[in-house]
């Protein structure tokens, strides 16, 4: 398959579609959130006008790598996001390896760790901390149920496990307790309570964020909407069943985040340590039991 | 020209140099420099054309593919730490000697890759310890030299142990021979094997012969680190791909029960190699010396070599030497980084330094370079392999190994990113204020390698195919196959000009939104946000000490194998003491009684 | 170097007011840390010297923001003493209702900001539409949401409006059934029990060295020392309550007291609206002029409880038409600068901001 | 005002104390709180005595200025929470040699408060190093702010900017307030 | 410059909180049984606010597309300079939702686009003000609230307490009340929003244009604003 530079313009499509739908998404939620606390919340698009006053605002720079830093979390993301299958709009067929996205994703997480870390803050660098030890958490069951699923499924390319989930099934029903591993350590990657330890505003005053001002936290913004919406694309794409269409994919998308948002917003806060002996307990061991299930009995395939 | 009088040349050049460095210092370590680089422009000019004919008694030597691939490796790690020894001639006590022992050690590897039969490797690995084992303590420790010493000892023990087993059994000391040979009993083959191993395990630092690693890597001379752990490591990963596939040892061990579609012994191994991977993570998580981290993290990556050995399946092998390629440049340069830190600073300790990139830009986006490899993110080498290791573990289904290398995989963020943030980024020390960049001697050789690994990062398929033709030169059946530009596992395809090119997309995307939004205005490091407070100390706010503090907190009391060769090193210590009691003590009737008694109760013996 | 300095506030998140720590900090352990105090530093009892007695009702409310009627009930009560003057017994439990409901209402916005410091910014939302439905009922009596200048030397400024017993039992009815409901979501939360169970203890031996009193105290040494029960002032005495105690003195369990506090101070308000007796809610404090009355010369030191313990006022007279001296010796003063010199260190940077929360920390009357 | 009173405890107490130090004056403010006024070379002892009777809580520490006495008048705020009882100890210190022994090692809790008076009224706690030190007020100018000679409005007058007012509220005579 | 929000006279009120129902019956909807049905006031928003503008005004604003979204998108510091603050979680909770002005607490300075100084400011605190403002990336805009901000207020004659605090900050609008309830913290807050629309609220312009004037004053009362003591090293 040859790649021409229409293949990038649509990919770069659906990354800046991707952009747009988790930002109204976000500010949906944002809305229903706001009724869960007896309110009525903000406007749907006011993360649209955030992020626009941000980039309108006069920031100011710790040196050339806290903006650079910026410029590859931002370019990092954008990246993964074009890889990633929306329904049928799969762009580079074949190549949207499962360990091209976990790793692809790490290149936004190191810009902006760098970032953080280079503008100098100690409380930055207690979010970075704090994030990179989360990783370790929540990457390591997720990354064992998937590599149980490439394993009985033989391909780690995300848009042919949705073809086969199609075909056959979603692998909600294929691998129940997989998917709910998932969720949890989607739960994690998404930063949402009580994974949210490395924002922390109380302790840390919103951890690596604490100097971003300005286009940079407005960038960072936008990196957080299109991170998210790959992450629960991810999770669609590989549990759910992706989208025969898109509209089915847009209403799995829009429940899981929902819901991820809605179990954040009844629980606290844990604290770092807690979050790695929480993942290291059950998940791990839920994610060690499926793989087994998969690999060995091979229940369910 | 062939390898012996390449070896010959090194082994003289080595003594030449000594005098050479006694005359004058610098004459003497450029003379290094020349003589690395120009070993390695020969091996790469006359590449497959090298012949391993003429021979000198037992000394033959035969080439093969595996061996030139880990050669060029050997030079070019060599080659480009050996720019840095010009400046460190005045740091380290002699001087002389160093260069000579530089050289030598080098002739040593090179000799080991190309031996012909056992006895001439055994030579020139135990040229290769006796040499980097009197470098080590021109560092900051003796103790570590004892250690490597010990460690290394025992190996080569066993693996003399074993070439004299197989030569007993079938009168060859011919590497492909006594091999061949041993495939008919598996009891013998599995002892040599395992006895050979050993030796392999103790130089890649597969746990629980890690601990030699970081006490000599940690405290040998800045410049020695990067070879070490670059080169010097990889010969237990040669060994070790030479003896599985030579054997090959699950076709020896096809008998025995199959666990996740390997034999139960290759499994057990495997295990140890993923506890190298946890162990050698978690303590590089812990250390606060950035070479002492780097060391650790050459333990975990050796467990990722270890595997992808012992799965013995085209990818893993083809992501083992990727690996190993990948590996040695990226963790050589990250070592030449901190040499340069310590050169312009006189530190390695991380919670001493601290935003060093104002200082030094250059120094500090080779170790970025360095740390993505070694992280395994894309665009570079580190990824590549990465990715070959996990689609063949994906294939196999082993999860529980999965698991751990999935946990060294993520745990490399968390250690390749501490040197980053707290030594290069952060704060500036007021002590530092005068610090000037790397000097540009310094700075060629790590561009260089960064080069590289950023070069073999986009476009692996070179790499690739050759893995592929060292690969059908073991004997194997199906090789790693590639396209174009892509290389094609057996669950899915990597496109890596691909991948690269969307992040450049990105990037260019990214770039144009920070152009168009308004220019921001330059304030200083300290002027950041204090909570409202006052605050003028900046080695006051710089988190550096115990970084990881919360995560460290989870494994504080974690059994320790130091602890127990500690144990151990006291019995024999109490042992030598109670020889001594009797041998060595003023009263020499107490050695003659007990003499006697030890004879009388062997005759008595004999008469019954 | 080992250790970074990190400052909680005056500026951050985690800390309510406007106060600061700084904590020198060693990986994640506090090594040594100081409350700096004075942000809020008005130097109020000088200001308090030069006004006269009639005016300082106007002015001691804002000697703690969140708590205003302590303030005034000391105030009062002291110069009452002094002046020998009998409060009717209206006045009496009107001022229990003031007090309650105050109480009520701090203890829910200290539920609510339980929220900040460990994310569940739900009970914040929560507590604080709650806490306002109190301040609708101070605005209904007292023409004042927080400041209320309601209790005044010689009674209460007004007599209750009419009707407003039925708002105040439906409110706190309301507050009542909501109560589980704050149960579910803090006490009974695993997350929330993770962060607060066994975290910022407080040994009983420590409450005596710091002085430490409210429910620091009688959560840590299990007896009811109470100002109200031992004590009692205004008619406490005639009222029946308990004081919710505990011998384990973490952060859940100050949380839990308050909580059941609040239990307790709506049925002591259903008590007092029950006896509410006849007649009228104040006298005259001395005589002579309506505005610059005086006060007998004399010292006296009039204590109340509050949310965060012993709160009192050491008043001195000269018989003039200001007074002489007011010291306040504020609530949170033991805890708040004692303490976090000498038992914050070996607390995480995490639970730090939870001192303030559960210690009950106000700033402005540390401050003055 | 009483001179004696019903409470428990509270009068055997007063005659201890009277027995053992040298009490110039005790007064029954409430039937709980008596306010003593000891010689202050005396303090140090009672505080001691009365920690060991129950009183384990030192409720505050402050000071009062007489300028016309020339004198300041501690008081040491001490609470018995078991029975309730409350003891002030009253003692004079010279003015204008404000100088008085630290009691935290006493009642710990005393650091603060002493640090307090310090930076209000001028008076130096030997012993109480910490003390010296300014804690609420931040490069202060001037004398300790609570003493009766410091006049805050005048401070306040001559150091910050009043914002002006067509009209004068204080006194008669001004123009008509005009908004503009 | 500064202004007076709740004295200009072009303008309509904005928010309108239903309290037309007696003071006496609790708001309905407090205690049902749903959950999530919020007891929020309606906030009524006249539609077309552009009406009371002048043409120049009208102008500008369509000009300024930048102005639209630095409006609508305040975000403010979590900072409590004093005791106006404890009205400030009132109206940003349930009660009264600030969140529905696109308004939110942020942490740190740099985050921030509006300085809340909720009342008094003794010296201690105006160092630590200055620093935060000067912190703050531009456009930043500052409310003052209650009289002590305007002319100390009750504490006029305090020797802690500073008097006017448009001598060391700029201030964009005032809030009137001691302390002011939600609902004039609400209004004041859609003042600024339209302050903000058409161009008006230039604070910062103005710490720019008589840098020196304000350095002068802040060191006139303070002496040095970024001092060194005993508890900063």
């Amino acid at each position: 398959m040859t790649i021409t530079i229409t293949d990038f313009l649509v990919a770069f499509g659906v990354a800046f579609c991707g952009w747009a739908l988790q930002t109204s998404v976000s500010g949906i939620t944002r809305k229903t959130v706001a009724r869960m606390q007896k309110r009525y919340g903000p406007k749907w698009y006011q993360n649209f006008r955030d992020i626009f006053k941000l980039l309108n605002k006069r920031a100011i720079t710790h040196g050339w790598v806290y903006d650079f830093g910026v410029i590859m979390a931002l370019a990092g993301i954008i990246g993964t996001a074009m890889f990633t299958p929306v329904a049928n709009i799969v762009v580079f067929k074949g190549y949207d390896n499962f360990f091209v996205f976990v790793y692809l994703f790490a290149v936004g997480m190191l810009g902006m760790a760098m970032s953080a870390s280079g503008s100098g803050n100690p409380l930055a660098s207690i979010g970075v901390m704090r994030a990179l030890t989360q990783m370790v958490g929540y990457e390591v069951p997720f990354m064992v149920i998937v590599l149980a699923l490439i394993h009985v499924r033989d391909t780690s390319s995300i848009s042919a496990l949705v073809d086969i989930q199609q075909a056959s099934g979603w692998n909600l029903v294929v691998m129940p307790i997989g998917t709910i591993v998932g969720f949890i350590c989607l739960m994690g990657m998404l930063g949402k309570k009580p994974f949210d330890t490395y924002i922390a505003p109380a302790e840390l005053a919103s951890g690596p964020m604490v100097e971003y001002g300005g286009k940079q936290l407005g960038m960072l913004m936008i990196m957080h909407e299109i991170a998210t919406f790959v992450e629960i694309s991810l999770f669609v794409n590989l549990f759910l069943g992706g989208g025969s269409n898109i509209l089915e994919f847009l209403v799995k998308y829009f429940i899981v985040y929902t819901l991820a948002s809605y179990v954040s917003n009844v629980l606290g806060r844990f604290k770092i340590d807690q979050v790695v002996t929480f993942y290291y307990k059950i998940p791990i061991l839920l994610a060690l039991i499926q793989a087994g299930m998969l690999v060995i009995f091979g229940w369910g395939v | 020209m062939t390898i012996l009088t390449i070896i010959i040349a090194l082994i003289v050049l080595s003594f030449a140099t000594y005098y050479i460095t006694k005359i004058n210092n610098q004459v003497g370590a450029y003379t290094t420099v020349v003589v690395t680089l120009a070993a390695l422009v020969i091996f790469l000019l006359e590449g497959d054309k090298l012949s391993g004919a003429s021979s000198i008694g037992i000394l033959r030597f035969s080439v093969t593919p595996l061996a030139w691939f880990f050669s060029i490796i050997m030079l070019i790690v060599y080659s480009m730490v050996a720019f840095f020894n010009p400046y460190w001639m005045k740091k380290i006590l002699h001087p002389g000697a160093y260069n000579m022992l530089f050289l030598l050690s080098l002739a040593g590897t090179i000799g080991v890759f190309f031996a012909e039969n056992f006895i001439v490797m055994f030579i020139f690995w135990e040229i290769v310890v006796w040499a980097s084992m009197f470098i080590i303590p021109f560092g900051k420790s003796r103790t570590a030299s004892v250690v490597y010493y010990a460690m290394s000892t025992f190996g080569s023990f066993t693996f003399l142990y074993a070439i004299f087993m197989l030569y007993a059994n079938y009168g060859t000391f011919v590497i492909k021979d006594s091999l061949e040979a041993a495939k008919g009993d598996a009891n013998i083959a599995i002892a040599a094997f395992i006895l050979m191993l050993l030796a392999g395990f103790i130089k890649l630092g597969i746990f629980p012969f890690h601990i030699w690693l970081p006490m000599a890597h940690g405290n040998a001379p800045d410049t020695f680190s990067p070879i070490l752990s670059g080169g010097l490591v990889k010969l237990g990963a040669f060994l070790t791909i030479l003896i599985t596939t030579l054997l090959p040892i699950h076709e020896v061990t096809k008998d025995q029960a199959y666990i996740f579609g390997v034999p139960i012994l290759i499994y057990v191994l495997m295990i140890f190699g993923a506890i190298s991977i946890v162990v050698g993570t978690l303590m590089a998580i812990k250390q606060d010396d950035a070479k002492k981290l780097l060391a650790y993290s050459s333990v975990a990556n050796g467990g990722y070599i270890l595997i992808g050995i012992l799965l013995y399946d085209e990818m893993a092998l083809s992501g083992a030497l990727i690996h190993i390629f990948g590996h040695a440049i990226a963790s050589a340069t990250a070592f030449l980084t901190i040499a340069a830190v310590s050169y312009r600073t006189g530190t390695t300790k991380m919670s001493e330094l601290g935003g060093m990139i104002h200082k030094m830009p250059i120094t500090y986006v080779v170790y970025l370079m360095a740390i993505i490899s070694m992280a395994g993110i894309p665009p570079m080498t580190g990824f590549i392999s990465k990715w070959l290791l996990f689609q063949a573990l994906a294939d196999q289904g082993m999860f529980f190994i999965a698991t751990t290398m999935f946990f060294g995989s993520i745990g490399s963020f968390l250690y390749v990113f501490r040197p980053l943030s707290v030594l290069f980024l952060g704060q500036l020390k007021p002590e530092h204020k005068t610090v000037k960049e790397a000097p540009i001697g310094m700075l060629i050789p790590m561009v260089i390698l960064s080069g590289i690994t950023l070069f073999y990062g986009v476009l692996p398929n070179s790499l690739v195919e050759y893995t592929a033709k060292i690969e059908s030169a073991l004997g194997f059946d199906k090789v790693i196959e590639t396209s174009a530009l892509v290389i094609q596992g057996n669950n899915g395809d990597l496109h890596a000009p691909l991948i690269t090119g969307i992040f450049a997309f990105g990037f260019i995307i990214a770039l144009i939104i920070f152009l168009i939004a308004p220019k921001s205005r330059k304030v200083g490091l300290m002027d950041t946000y204090t909570a409202g407070e006052f605050l003028y100390t900046p080695s006051l706010y710089h988190a550096g000490y115990a970084y990881y503090a919360p995560f460290e907190r989870l494994y504080q009391k974690h059994p320790n194998i130091v602890a127990l060769f500690a144990a151990l090193v006291q019995k024999v210590k109490d042992f030598g003491k109670f020889i001594r009691f009797v041998f060595f003590s003023r009263w020499p009737g107490r050695g003659v009684m007990f003499i006697i008694l030890t004879m009388i109760l062997l005759m008595w013996g004999e008469k019954l | 170097m080992k250790e970074i300095k990190l400052f909680l506030g005056p500026q951050h998140p985690g800390m309510h007011g406007n106060a600061s720590v700084h904590m020198y900090v060693e990986g994640d352990i506090i090594n040594k840390s100081r409350l700096v105090p004075g942000m809020l530093h008005r130097g109020f009892e000088k200001s308090m010297e030069n006004r006269t007695w009639m005016n300082n009702i106007g002015l001691i409310p804002r000697v703690c923001v969140v708590e205003p009627d302590i303030n005034e009930m000391c105030f009062a009560q002291g110069a009452e003493i002094l002046n020998e003057v009998l409060v009717p017994e209206k006045a009496h439990y009107i001022r229990m209702l003031i007090l309650e409901l105050a109480r009520i209402s701090i203890h829910l916005m200290s539920l609510g900001g339980i929220g900040g410091p460990t994310g569940l910014y739900t009970a914040m939302y929560w507590a604080q539409a709650d806490r306002d439905l109190l301040l609708d009922i101070f605005e209904a009596i007292t023409g004042h949401r927080v400041y209320h200048m309601y209790i005044v030397p010689g009674g209460v400024r007004k007599d209750l409006p009419e009707g407003i017993e039925k708002l105040i039992i439906k409110t706190l009815d309301g507050i009542e059934s909501r109560l589980p409901e704050y149960e579910d979501l803090i006490f009974n939360n695993p997350t929330m029990q993770s962060r607060m169970v066994g975290e910022i203890m407080l040994p009983a031996e420590v409450v005596w060295d710091l002085g430490v009193t409210g429910i620091g105290m009688r959560s840590a040494t299990g007896e009811a020392y109470d100002l109200r029960k031992v004590n009692p002032y205004a008619r406490y005495d005639q009222v029946e309550f308990d004081v919710p105690v505990a011998t384990y003195s973490d952060a859940y369990t100050r949380m839990k007291l308050k909580m059941l506090e609040v239990y307790q101070s709506i049925r002591i308000i259903r008590q007092v609206l029950d006896g509410m007796p006849e007649g009228k809610p104040n006298v005259k404090i001395s005589r002579g002029s309506a505005l610059k009355w005086t006060v007998k010369e004399g010292q006296i030191y009039s204590a109340v409880e509050s949310s965060r313990g012993e709160f009192g006022y050491y008043m001195v007279s000269d018989g003039g038409t200001s007074p002489y001296r007011v010291a306040v010796r504020g609530a949170s003063y033991p805890q708040g600068l004692l303490g976090i010199e000498k038992y914050m260190p070996g607390t995480r940077i995490d639970d730090a901001p939870l001192w303030f929360d559960t210690m009950g920390i106000c700033s402005p009357e540390i401050d003055r | 005002m009483m001179n004696s009173t019903n409470r428990p405890g509270m009068n055997e107490m007063v005659n201890e104390l009277k027995a053992r130090f040298n009490v110039e004056e005790v007064t029954f403010v409430q039937d709980h709180e008596a306010h003593v006024d000891l010689h202050r070379k005396d303090l140090h002892e009672a505080l001691t005595y009365m920690k060991q009777n129950g009183f384990r809580q030192l409720s505050a520490v402050t000071c009062i200025d007489w300028p016309n006495e020339k004198i300041f008048q501690l008081i040491f705020n001490i609470y018995d929470w078991s029975k309730g009882n409350r003891f002030i100890f009253r003692v004079k210190i010279d003015r204008e040699e404000a100088m008085f022994t630290t009691i935290t090692n006493i009642y710990g809790g005393a650091k603060y408060y002493e640090r307090e008076v310090h930076e209000f009224f001028g008076v130096v706690f030997e012993g109480n190093d910490s003390a010296l030190k300014q804690l609420f007020l931040e490069q202060w100018d001037d004398l300790p702010p609570l003493r009766k000679d410091f006049d805050s409005r005048a401070y306040s007058d001559r150091k910050y900017v009043k914002r002006e007012y067509k009209t004068s509220f204080g006194e008669k005579g001004g123009e008509p307030f005009e908004r503009n | 410059m500064a202004k007076k929000a709740n004295i200009k006279k072009d303008k309509v009120k904005k928010i309108v909180i239903d309290k037309s129902k007696s003071i006496i019956d609790a708001p309905s909807g407090m205690f049902s049984d749903k959950i999530n049905e919020p007891f929020a006031h309606e906030m009524i928003v006249s539609k077309d606010r552009s009406e009371n503008l002048t043409p120049k005004q009208r102008k500008r604003k369509w000009k300024s597309m930048a102005n639209y979204f630095s409006a609508n998108s305040l975000w403010m510091l979590m900072y409590c300079t004093g005791c106006c603050a404890i009205e400030l979680p009132q109206a940003m909770t349930s009660r009264y939702d600030m969140e529905r002005l696109g308004m939110g607490p942020m942490a740190t300075p740099r985050q921030a686009d509006i300085l809340l100084i909720t009342g008094y400011l003794s010296l201690k605190t105006l160092r630590r003000l200055i620093y935060t403002y000067e912190q703050m990336s531009e456009p930043k805009y500052v409310v003052g609230f209650g009289p002590c901000t305007l002319n100390g207020g009750i504490y006029h004659d305090s020797h802690a307490v500073i008097n006017q605090l448009d001598q060391y900050v700029p201030i964009d609008l005032y809030i009137a009340g001691c302390m002011p309830k939600p609902e004039a913290v609400m209004n004041g807050f859609q003042d600024l929003i339209d302050l903000i629309e058409v161009g008006e609220a230039t604070g910062w312009k103005d710490y720019h244009a008589r840098y020196e004037w304000y350095k002068q004053n802040q060191k006139e009362a303070l002496g040095e604003v970024m001092i060194h003591d005993e508890f900063h090293e």
